[in-house]
């Protein structure tokens, strides 16, 4: 018979004979493919999340006291005609003190000790997202602490550090897990597929008894392996596009955060995700029938 | 033409021959027998290139048996007949389908592949079982499927390994005319078995082994 | 020989032979399991997180212009002694007019239009976390409407509901899935038992020539079904343990908040998990094996 | 005692007896002969509850095999050593564990199911190859493992098939002598076979099935 004929045949044939095992490693497989699929879409996605979380990061930038009314509107127009700089906005020593008081709530009293204000007055700068990296953000940080009139800057540096490395630990992390998946996605396969070989050896060893070459016993195996991951790969694209869908439509009605994080989501994973599925598969598959010896 | 040359084949540290000869002509029908364990059902084997001989040579019509690639084992086997001792019938297949087996690698369409096993079948007189599964057959009918795959690729070269061990006397003449039959065609015919009657008054070859080597040759 | 010294030398031979099979169950299982897991610390911390992310919900009391000072203090001991309320801050008509200020930023000249200031003053009000139902909230703030001096109440009635909505409709899915994911977990046991069932066909069948009774065939099978079902709830015992370590000790300094949505996490679940694949585990061997016959 | 009393049993329709009776006293040694495919290991499967008449009785030492309850077979079957003529020995397990299979349910310490295994491998003169595995064993070689295994629980009752299909007669003589033997000690044995050898000079019956009865019933 003719051998792709014979086996598509035998191939589909134990597919359906052994449904319950099939279907077993097909939700095996779709359930790593989309934990791939995810920590692909939050390593593409982080960027953008981090960039949302520090959206409102500021720089403070304290001033002397004795600051002219002149070099104040210079230091402005320096901030506002910064591109690196979103936002500016002023706070004088009194608006300082209302907000101390109005932290302060009941106990604003004990600011009546103090016969003058002792608070600065001071400029909040945004920074561009895009800009929020540790050393960009020290490096602004001491360009402007040498200008004139600026006692001193301080911002979030620690938070910002730990949120960097967060975020780098967090990508490292999600890549090692995809590839640790990988390996066990093929490694899925190989098994299913070592156990359909193991129960059909008496078959094989019958057929290689009568004469049966290596192609016509291993490309069913094959075959099979392919469809197992395709059919894997597929679900696990299912799963992912509810998942999107319930978290950009269904969610994020209720915390709008959701949608600025998940802005990157490539419709070609849909197609990657099966296919990369099938190929780990039928790679499993290779290596489970790896060995016919006669 | 089956040409053993001096051979030796050792399992598990004991010799089951030593420099034993034998040959077969093309063409010819042949007998082996002897005790049990003597190693008649290893000789078949390394015939057919399921076992390797430790030392020896083996000839196979145009095959160099001792000297062939793993690769190329299928092309000899695809020549070669074999009624196994213990069936090797798949009892989840069907007996059409455990015939058709032997056709898996032979270029034929699905048509071709029903006439040739179909007419096999009538030939061992089971057509009327094709549909029924080997544990639904009594011990003998099953041994004749297994003679029906042997036959149905018209190989050059049948082995048989006690072909009639299950039948009774009436069932054992008919299959061995048909190995007369497949015989007078041209195929090379080669029969393990106990039973004298097999071969007593046939005039054919009649290898009796014992003692790791061919003890005596005799006409039946 | 004993029953019991047989059927646990096979089951352990069994365990042992199929042992990738096995591997690839309790993974399955350990996976469902896991799920069950979290959803159920889900559904257990599902409140205090409402509670945690409604922490300052606030409603704004906005009075009269009119309302005389006598009035206000009444109105503000009255915040201050009502037990439902956790904390009362008192926004000047000044202080309301700064803060538009403050918020309009650059655009603040708009305000120099009117001639007197246009907005009340208010109190703001914050309440228990734990009386954050819609229903309850909307009676109060009728109460406090038809107070002296109150010239309206707003709350975030929508969000309020909407987030109401929210966390029931999530309990109810979560449960939805848990439910599904203990049948799952069956399913996924009794497929494999009934794969070993078949696998060991020949054998079960020569030993019923034999004349072995069935508790000899069945019970390797059932312990076989418990072991697994108990190493897959172990194994996402082991999950569920490291995720929450990994989220109230590592996540957690980068994200204070995830502390106080864990606060309910209780140790039983550690054994309840892995005696809960043991019984589902068992059930579905039952299954597998419940129609032998002779 | 085997009794078998007006059986009928069909296949796919087909009956494979008819009204079809036969007695074995106890502690008797009996034949069963016959053409293949005449009903020769239906018939034991009936007696061991495998199959069950469509009509008739039958009974079995004290067993109404026909009235017994499902649960109860296994009882039934622990009276009874078969030599299956499919030998059903487990590729998987060394020739002493197919052996020890049929002890299972016995309640034998480890110690005394080693004796007692030992004991028959050597009685069938196997006791050397205790550990190999089935398929290294040759034909006759395993069907001494099978005939090992039916009499290692020291049954009331031997149902044997072709027990020495496998075998060249020196070694079909020495399993007749063992069960000669068991016969002597009170067993009650039924053996199916087309050799004419081992029953004829006995004495024994033997019960020859054609047409879906017993034609013909005579001393060997
Ligand atoms: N794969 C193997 N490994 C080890 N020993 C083997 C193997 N195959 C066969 N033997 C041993 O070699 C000897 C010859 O075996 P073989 O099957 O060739 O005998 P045979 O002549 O066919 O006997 P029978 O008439 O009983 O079928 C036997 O003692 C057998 O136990
Ligand atoms: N399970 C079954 N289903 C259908 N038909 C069956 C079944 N078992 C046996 N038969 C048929 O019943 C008939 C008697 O079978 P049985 O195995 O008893 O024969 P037998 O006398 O033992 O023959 P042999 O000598 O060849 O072993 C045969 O024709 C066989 O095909
Ligand atoms: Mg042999
Ligand atoms: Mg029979």
């Amino acid at each position: 018979m003719n051998i792709v004929r014979y086996s598509l045949k035998t191939a589909l044939k134990s597919i359906w004979q052994e449904k319950w095992i099939n279907f077993l490693t097909i939700l095996s497989i779709s359930i790593a493919m989309s934990v791939i699929g995810i920590f692909a879409i939050l390593i593409m996605n982080i960027d953008s999340a981090v960039q949302h979380w520090t959206r409102n990061f500021g720089v403070v930038v304290y001033l002397y006291d004795e600051i002219t009314e002149e070099e104040k509107l210079k230091l402005k127009e320096r901030f506002d005609s910064d591109e690196d700089i979103s936002e500016v906005s002023f706070t004088s020593r009194e608006d300082a003190l209302q907000d101390v008081r109005r932290a302060l709530g009941g106990n604003a009293v004990i600011m009546d000790d103090f016969n003058v204000n002792p608070l600065p007055s001071s400029f909040s700068l945004t920074l561009r997202g895009d800009l929020l990296k540790p050393d960009i953000v020290m490096e602004k940080a001491q360009i402007i602490n040498a200008f004139k009139g600026v006692e001193d800057v301080q911002y979030g540096e620690k938070w910002l550090m730990a949120l960097h490395e967060f975020s780098r630990a967090l990508k490292t992390g999600a890549l090692a897990v995809c590839a640790a998946i990988f390996i066990a996605t093929t490694f899925i396969t190989y098994n299913t597929i070592k156990i359909f070989f193991y129960r059909r050896k008496d078959e094989i060893e019958t057929m290689k008894l009568l004469g049966t070459t290596r192609s016509y016993i291993r490309l069913p195996f094959l075959i099979e392996g392919f469809v197992i991951g395709f059919f894997g790969g597929l679900l696990s694209s299912g799963t992912i596009f509810a998942l999107h869908s319930f978290l950009t439509s269904g969610a994020a009605s209720f915390m709008p955060a959701i949608d600025s994080y998940l802005s990157v989501m490539p419709v070609a994973i849909y197609i990657l995700i099966p296919a990369a599925g099938a190929l780990m598969s039928v790679m499993g598959s290779l290596i489970a029938v790896g060995k016919i010896r006669y | 033409m089956i040409v053993l040359d001096e051979i030796t084949k050792i399992y598990d540290k004991e010799p089951v021959f030593k420099n034993l000869s034998l040959r077969v002509d093309r063409g010819d029908m042949a007998f082996i027998t002897g005790p049990s364990g003597a190693g008649k059902t290893t000789l078949l084997k390394l015939i057919y290139g399921a076992e390797r001989p430790d030392k020896g040579e083996i000839i196979v019509g145009e095959w160099h048996v001792t000297k062939l690639k793993q690769k190329k084992i299928p092309l000899l086997r695809q020549e070669i007949g074999i009624v196994f001792q213990d069936f090797r019938l798949l009892p989840n297949k069907t007996v059409f389908d455990n015939v058709a087996l032997a056709l898996t690698a032979h270029k034929l369409s699905p048509a071709a592949i029903r006439e040739t096993v179909n007419n096999v079948l009538r030939d061992i007189i089971l057509l009327h079982r094709k549909n029924s599964y080997p544990l639904n057959l009594s011990g003998g009918e099953q041994q004749r499927v297994v003679i029906a795959r042997a036959m149905v690729a018209k190989p050059k070269i049948i082995l048989a390994d006690e072909p009639t061990g299950n039948m009774d006397r009436e069932n054992a003449n008919t299959i061995m005319g048909l190995f007369k039959d497949i015989n007078a065609k041209g195929t090379t015919v080669m029969i393990v078995t106990h039973n004298e009657e097999l071969y007593q008054g046939t005039g054919h070859r009649v290898f009796h082994i014992n003692n790791k080597i061919v003890e005596r040759e005799f006409a039946g």
